[in-house]
């Protein structure tokens, strides 16, 4: 079982150290002369108006919050998926319940204006 | 059902609620109606207790008109009511002074009357229920329920001080009673242990076989809750303000009946459940009553609100009665009971005077009035006969009950008789002096000279209680005769469940008859 | 090349996340980082169950990982959403500022 | 592989099934109603738990028989069938109902979401069911978190008043921390005994099986999680503050509906599951319950907020609960199962009150604001007076019996150090609750109180909690044999 | 077979696999340009090498020699580490993917995949959607609005369309009945999904070029809204990861659909290694055609399509499927 994994431990491995050699080559053969201008966060040219760390919209926050729920409920539908063929009818009845609770769950977050995202 | 037609104790009890319920659909506004209404639904209680008192057989010493339903089957407890002589002269009190109370309240109780009189009516049907419950779980139902009318009756309708008044009196009951609920259970459980049957039934708990060690636990349980009630002398703190905060018509039943709860309970309960502790107790109960009389005696002579002297020779008379239970025999018993009864009278009818003269008034300190025997000649005189049967002259029904109370004593405990005997010198003089100080000499205020003397309807209140004063301190022997035989009965049932290492007194030989025989007899 | 490791390591392990997630809980003061640590607690029972069910051979442990995985999910999005609520209505995410009821 | 499909009894899953068709329906329905009917939410939610109710009668005799031990189970031992599990049900559908009726007064224009409400009502009923009738750890855990989740929701659903937001902020962060205690509980068990099935849990301890350390700690950090839940002493924190905060109705909701979920829970895992372990759970529970007890009633005594009052109450009431359950036997359980009862019935009718002295106006919930209401409003303010005599114990009230019950079984069981601890309790609840009496009566109001008109819902949910509570204090044996009816399974 | 043996193979197929992914990527970009260029009529890259074959040579090195700028606010660890975070799941995912029939080679018999494990699935989108945080975190590391807003719009964006991807493929596991991508080329050998699953392989390729960042979907990095989104701020070679990693990622999600869809290796008369790159870069022409024809979404419409068009439709085919084969 662990050991299927191992090529992939190995390439982990060789990617990351890619990755992070690049990073240090490049570190060491670019040059610098920073200037307070380079150095300043980038806004078209003009003077930083305020914090970047500013609030956002919180549609953000909803779709990060409907993603967790959708994507759970996805988490269980692929063992059922493998194994379907053996469950038949049952396992079918299961599921259209399932999904027809998750449609009901869209459906609500829909007419609530939860997918609007201009207001 | 042992002589009646129908269930007349359920009836006694259901029917004050009924009036409850009419009241509670009379327009509150129509106070006229519903005064009438509340002294109708009393007056009804008196007469079907009065049916009660005639059918008694009083050669019967066992319970009577026993109403038994089943309940709570599952612990063994039963509806169960009946009555016998012990408590039939307190029914009697009850539905008595019931009634009259509600009149007095007809002028005292100006605001939310129709609240006033579903609070009466309720406090009436529970303290009926207390007096015929045979059930333990069922009794401890009445005795803390009746607790919220009266609750609300000082609480509301009270003086200046009655929230802490009112509280410090739920409080006090409340810390006494759930420990004596616990002792219930347990007496039951320990029932179940020996017998097999889990009940809750009085008299199948009566002569049960329980240890010495724990019926002394079980007595100070049950003794504790009682005595607080009574209150007997370091319990009865209290007393004084409950009474001097409680409306007029609260005073009364407050004194009349509900400290008779307390002593009855000894009586009813701690006593025949637990004979042996009960007579390891006595030295202590008895010296605290002795305390007690002296102390509220004493404690009465320097009070200067007549309300509050009145509660504290409430504490002095109740001494008596205590004293009385706890000698043991037949005399000193029947003269408790007999105590019970004229505490009630007097001490209710002293606070129902005290009540006119407040609403006349408006103040309740002695130093206040002086000479009112001039302006107030029929109101001086209820108040000197009420006066003196408090005191116990001869005559009157005080004497009757101090009397057999003390001879009873006597034979059992030579020094607190003694002692006790100094009390009821001291209750003349602490009432008398007070008597004096109101009704004679010049009058200090100038408001004085212009009351009105008492009219009909107050005349209407006192003449009855006046009347049976009379009637017990001339002819006591109804009411004893009608006590003999349960009376009797408990001390014989204490007699036999208790061992040998425990005595209970031998009763001498008890005579019959009128009055001189009555005085025969205590020789 | 299959080394045992003992059963006894994974619930170490799991029992000295679930503590560091504890007290994450009680001595962190942000809000969101205490949610988190709560999940940590979360996520190391799940560790606990999947060694659980690996080393008894049964497979019970890793279905009720799935319940947990849901459950810890919802807690979430309900979570955040609270959390944005309270965000709205009052610009700190310090628990010791949120005091309106007095503890 | 070869899959065995689970044999499943319906029988056991019929009362729960309209609770959640209907937390799904009022969800759905609401999003297509004009504003003018959403009453009709509320109606059908109604109905739901009506329906609900009727199957459980329904199943309480024809189906389980009359042997009264009998136990059918769904999925495995997912979900419990038992004369336990119906009056569970049978409570949380009362719970449920006066709450959908007192919030009907309480939501109208509160710029509430109807649809959103009802549903999380119905959802978190779900839950308590879920979790009063599971047979496996696991079930009770998810049960735990459905009804969890949905009060986390419901405790900030006013989502502009900051007070809401911080109840619901507090609830669910004190409510996932001891899930995971609970759950970390769950796993060690699973790891000692190999199974989260109750019986098979107590089969592996009877067959010889010494409880192992992991198992000790797993059952004590499940005692943990159930002490979070029904709010005991020393996990009872959160209570006060979420009690506040959250919507009124929510917190009637809370304390009737959370505390009968996790005590059936606990009382079948108690009993079930871990008899093993009743000795030492026996003395872990005695202190719980004393400390319980005095602490909720002592901090109750300086309460000046009458929701705040409630919870401290409700934490004491834990306590007497927790007397009846170290008690334990037959009577022991009977009088839990017959004091949530009469505990439901008296916080839901205390709560009703106060919403329908409220409407849906600002919260006026300090105790001073109750002066003179016996006078303003004297059929509600007497109901009050009755709720409050119920909790102090008082007869005739159900309040009294059922202490009456907890502490004959306490002395049945021999704990009498514990039954006096708790006798005296109930006297100094006395003083808090009778104060709110002499607030509502002995004394006057500074500024009349504007009287809002009552909802004919939250007055009905008053009357029915009334009449509740005056018949199981007047006559208390028929509830008390259905209580022991209902224990037979699990009891023995 | 030894294990000496297996793991000079295995190591061996990694570098390969590896470096020609490197290639692939850096032609790729080659190609892109190439491409476009002919579609909007003009030469592209010429001056390097024949029709500027060594261009990406010479960008490379460009960018190696390039000053390094971490800008004042930046947080700078997490600035560092956000484009290997990009990077490294980008060209782990491919790990599972076959690419071929099993092999004979000097007496040894070697599976055409990095490594068979039965959830591969699973781990290519677990391992992909890892990279998300790459480009969040970059975004926010950056401390720029701009970063921060293109980084939060790929995030919101990946997350919604990760939901319709994950399901658009649950069609396929019904059918093949496993989670591995072994099996799951394995169960094509009759017949190709695309035929079965059409609207998954659709929604699934929607879905794709939205994860991917790429065109119509290219919103994180919209120039003309967010200047470069998420790497407004970043230069030299960390910018050229985030270029591998988008066009590494283009290769895995090609080599994706080629797998679940068309049968993988599968095909007629050529060897299967040259069908699977024929497919694959089928998919990459595709992806290079629609960012030569298609404009951008509009935020609000891609997430609304995102939601209310693919998401149903997926579930629906869900269903539809399952009443297949469950009562096939």
């Amino acid at each position: 079982m662990l050991f299927s994994y191992l090529p992939i431990f190995i390439l982990i491995l060789l990617v990351a150290g890619f990755a992070l050699a690049t990073l240090f080559v490049s570190h060491a053969l670019g040059p610098r002369r920073p200037t307070q201008a380079k150095l300043a966060p980038y806004e078209c040219g003009i003077d930083p108006v305020g914090s970047a760390r500013e609030r956002f919209s919180v549609k953000f926050y909803l779709v990060a919050m409907l993603f967790i729920i959708f994507d759970i409920e996805i988490v269980f539908l692929y063992p059922w998926a493998v194994i379907l063929s053996s469950l038949r009818l049952f396992g079918l009845i299961e599921m259209i319940v399932f999904l027809g609770i998750l449609l009901i769950g869209l459906l609500y977050v829909w007419r609530r204006g939860g997918l609007e995202w201009t207001t | 059902m042992s002589q009646a037609g129908g269930p007349i104790l359920s009836t006694l009890i259901v029917l004050p609620l009924l009036g409850v319920l009419l009241l509670t659909i009379v327009d509150g506004a129509r106070e006229g109606l519903i005064k009438r209404l509340a002294l109708a639904v009393s007056g009804l209680d008196l007469l079907l207790s009065l049916i009660v008192y005639v059918r008694f057989d009083p050669a019967q010493a066992g319970m009577q008109f026993v109403e038994r339903a089943s309940w709570i089957p599952s612990i063994g407890s039963s509806y169960f009511l009946g009555v016998d002589g012990i408590s039939l002269p307190l029914l009697l009190l009850t539905t008595f002074l019931t009634p009259i109370a509600i009149l007095a309240s007809f002028s005292g109780i100006a605001s939310r009357v129709k609240a006033y009189m579903i609070c009466m009516l309720l406090l009436l049907s529970g303290m009926i229920g207390v007096f015929v419950a045979l059930d333990l779980v069922l009794f401890y139902v009445f005795w803390e329920g009746m607790l919220i009318p009266m609750y609300f009756l000082i609480g509301v309708w009270g003086g200046p001080r009655r929230i802490y008044a009112t509280l410090k009196f739920v409080l006090f009951t409340m810390a006494g009673s759930v420990l004596m609920l616990l002792a219930m259970i347990a007496l039951a459980f320990l029932h179940q242990e020996s017998t097999g049957q889990l009940t809750f039934d009085l008299l199948e708990l009566i002569g049960g076989s329980i240890s010495y060690g724990t019926q002394l636990w079980l007595f100070a349980a049950f003794g504790l809750a009682f005595a607080i009630k009574v209150p007997m002398f370091p319990f009865h703190t209290w007393l004084p303000d409950a009474h001097v905060e409680a409306p007029t018509a609260g005073s009364v039943l407050l004194a009349g009946v509900l400290l008779k709860m307390g002593t009855y309970g000894f009586l009813r309960f701690a006593l025949p459940l637990f004979p042996e502790a009960a007579v390891a107790f006595t030295p202590l109960i008895s010296a605290l009553a002795v305390i007690g009389i002296l102390y509220g005696a004493l404690v009465a002579m320097v009070q200067d609100d007549l309300k509050r002297l009145i509660a504290y020779s409430s504490v002095s008379h109740l001494g008596f009665v205590m004293l009385g239970i706890f000698a043991m025999n037949v005399q000193a018993v029947e003269g408790s009971i007999l105590q019970m009864v004229n505490h009630g009278l007097s001490t209710g009818a002293l606070f129902l005077l005290i009540g006119m003269i407040y609403e006349r008034r408006h103040t309740r300190m002695i130093e206040e009035f002086g000479g009112l025997s001039r302006t107030l000649p029929r109101f001086a005189l209820c108040f000197l006969v009420v006066t003196m049967s408090s005191i116990g002259l001869p005559g009157l029904n005080g004497f009757v009950g101090e009397f057999l109370i003390l001879t009873g004593t006597f034979r059992v405990h030579k020094g607190f008789a003694v002692i006790a005997t100094l009390g009821v010198i001291l209750a003349a003089v602490y009432m008398l002096w007070m008597w004096q100080r109101v009704m004679w000499g010049k009058s200090r205020r100038a408001e004085n000279l212009t009351l009105n003397d008492i009219g009909c309807r107050e005349m209407a209140i006192l003449v009855p209680i006046i009347l049976l004063i009379l009637w017990i301190g001339l002819n006591p022997n109804p009411l004893l005769r009608r006590m003999d035989a349960s009376v009797i009965h408990l001390l014989d049932g204490m007699r036999i469940a208790a061992t040998s290492e425990v005595q209970i007194p031998p009763s001498p030989p008890f005579v019959k008859g009128g009055w001189g025989d009555l005085v025969r007899s205590a020789n | 090349m299959t080394a045992t490791v003992p059963l006894s390591a994974y619930l170490i392990l799991s029992a000295v996340l679930f503590v560091i997630g504890v007290i994450g809980v009680l001595i962190r003061r942000n809000v969101l980082v205490i949610f988190m640590a709560i999940e940590l607690m979360l996520n190391a029972v799940n560790l606990t169950f999947v060694a659980f069910s690996r080393f008894l051979h049964s497979m019970d442990g890793q279905i009720i990982v799935l319940f947990v995985m849901a459950v810890a999910a919802a807690e979430v999005a309900v979570g955040l959403a609270i959390i944005i609520a309270l965000h709205r209505n009052k610009e700190s995410l310090n628990v010791d500022e949120i005091n309106l009821l007095k503890g | 592989m070869e899959l065995v499909l689970p044999q499943i009894d319906w029988a056991p899953f019929a009362p729960l099934i309209p609770v959640a068709i209907g937390g799904l329906t009022t969800l759905v329905t609401d999003l297509f109603l004009p504003p003018g009917r959403k009453y009709l939410i509320a109606i059908l939610s109604l109905m739901a738990i009506a329906a609900s109710i009727l199957i459980s009668i329904g199943l309480w005799g024809p189906i389980l028989g009359s042997d009264l031990e009998m136990v059918r189970y769904g999925i495995h031992d997912a979900v419990v069938l038992d004369r336990f599990s119906l009056f569970f049900y049978l409570v949380l559908g009362l719970v449920s109902m006066l709450t959908i009726l007192l919030s009907m007064g309480h939501l109208d224009t509160a710029a509430a979401d109807q649809g959103e409400y009802y549903s999380l009502v119905l959802f978190s009923t779900l839950g308590m069911m879920l979790m009063a009738a599971g047979g496996d750890l696991i079930v009770i855990f998810l049960g735990l978190e459905t009804f969890s989740l949905a009060l986390y929701t419901l405790a900030g659903f006013w989502r502009t008043d900051l007070r809401s937001n911080e109840s619901a902020l507090k609830y669910l962060l004190l409510g996932a921390f001891a899930s995971a205690f609970f759950l970390y509980g769950i796993a060690l068990i699973y790891g000692a005994t190999g199974t989260t099935m109750l019986r098979q849990i107590a089969a592996f301890l009877a067959d010889g099986h010494p409880p192992a350390p992991l198992f000790m700690i797993g059952g004590g950090l499940l005692l943990v999680g159930f002490g979070f839940k029904i709010a005991s002493v020393p996990f009872h924190m959160w209570a006060p503050d979420v009690y506040e905060g959250a919507p009124t109705s929510v917190t009637a909701f809370m304390i009737a509906g959370t505390k009968a979920a996790a005590f059936a829970a606990f009382l079948r895992v108690f009993l079930l599951a871990l008899p093993a372990l009743h000795v030492q759970w026996s003395m872990a529970i005695w202190v719980l319950a004393v400390l319980t007890m005095t602490v909720g009633n002592l901090v109750a005594l300086v309460q000046d907020n009458i929701k705040r009052m409630l919870a401290y109450s409700s934490i004491a009431h834990a306590g007497y609960l927790l007397v009846a359950l170290v008690a334990g036997g037959s009577s022991g359980v009977a009088s839990i199962l017959f004091y949530l009862v009469a505990y439901a019935l008296m916080n839901l009718g205390a709560f009703a009150v106060i919403i329908a002295l409220q409407g849906n106006e600002q919260e006026r919930l300090l105790l001073t604001d109750y002066a003179g209401l016996g006078w303003q409003r004297p059929v509600l303010a007497a109901c009050m007076a009755i709720f409050m005599f119920s909790l102090a114990g008082i007869p005739p009230t159900a309040g009294f019996m059922g202490k009456l019950y907890i502490f004959s079984a306490a002395l049945e069981g021999h704990y009498l150090g514990l039954a006096v601890i708790g006798v005296l309790n109930s006297v100094i609840s006395v003083y808090f609750y009778l104060r709110v009496i002499v607030i509502m009566y002995m004394s006057e109001a500074a500024s009349p109180r504007p009287l809002v008109p009552a909802s004919v819902a939250a007055v009905l949910a008053v009357v029915m909690s009334v009449l509740g509570t005056l018949h199981l204090g007047l006559f208390p044996a028929g509830l008390l044999d259905l209580a022991r009816q209902s224990i037979a399974a699990v009891a023995g | 077979m030894p294990e000496g043996t297996f793991l000079v193979l295995m190591v061996a197929k990694i570098a390969v696999v590896f470096g020609l992914m490197l290639l692939s990527v850096a032609y790729m970009t080659w190609l892109e340009r190439k491409i476009l260029s002919d579609i909007q009529v003009r030469l592209g890259p010429m001056r390097v090498g024949p029709h500027g074959l060594l261009q990406p040579i010479a960008d490379g090195l460009k960018l190696l020699f390039k000053e390094e700028i971490v800008p004042q606010a930046a947080d700078r660890t997490l600035y560092l580490l956000a484009p290997v975070l990009a990077l490294v799941p980008a060209f782990i995912s491919f790990a599972v993917i076959p690419f071929g029939d099993r092999i004979r080679l000097f007496g040894q018999s070697i599976d055409l995949v990095i490594a068979d494990v039965n959830i591969g699935l699973l781990y290519v989108f677990g391992v992909a959607s890892l990279g998300i945080y790459g480009i969040v975190l970059g975004g926010w590391a950056s401390n720029n609005k701009y970063a921060l807003l293109g980084g939060l719009r790929a995030s919101a964006q990946m997350i919604s369309y990760e939901l319709s991807l994950s399901l658009s493929v649950v069609g396929v596991v019904m059918l093949s009945q496993s989670l591995s991508l072994v099996q799951i080329v394995d169960a094509q050998a009759r017949v190709w999904f695309i035929v079965l699953q059409p609207i998954g392989f659709i929604i699934f390729l929607i879905c794709a070029v939205a994860e991917i960042n790429r065109a119509p979907f290219d919103l994180p990095e919209a120039e003309t809204e967010l200047v470069a989104g998420f790497h407004v701020e970043y230069s030299s070679m960390k910018f050229a990861m985030y270029f591998m990693a988008e066009y590494a990622n283009m290769i895995t999600v090609s080599a994706m659909a080629t797998t679940l869809f068309l049968g993988g290796w599968r095909g007629p008369w050529l060897p299967p290694v040259v069908w699977f790159l024929i497919k694959l870069y089928l998919f990459i022409f595709l992806f290079i055609w629609l960012r030569g024809t298609l404009p951008r979404f509009r935020y609000d419409q891609l997430m609304r399509f995102g939601w209310k068009v693919l998401l149903p439709i997926a579930l629906v085919n869900i269903m539809v499927t399952a009443v297949f084969v469950a009562l096939r």
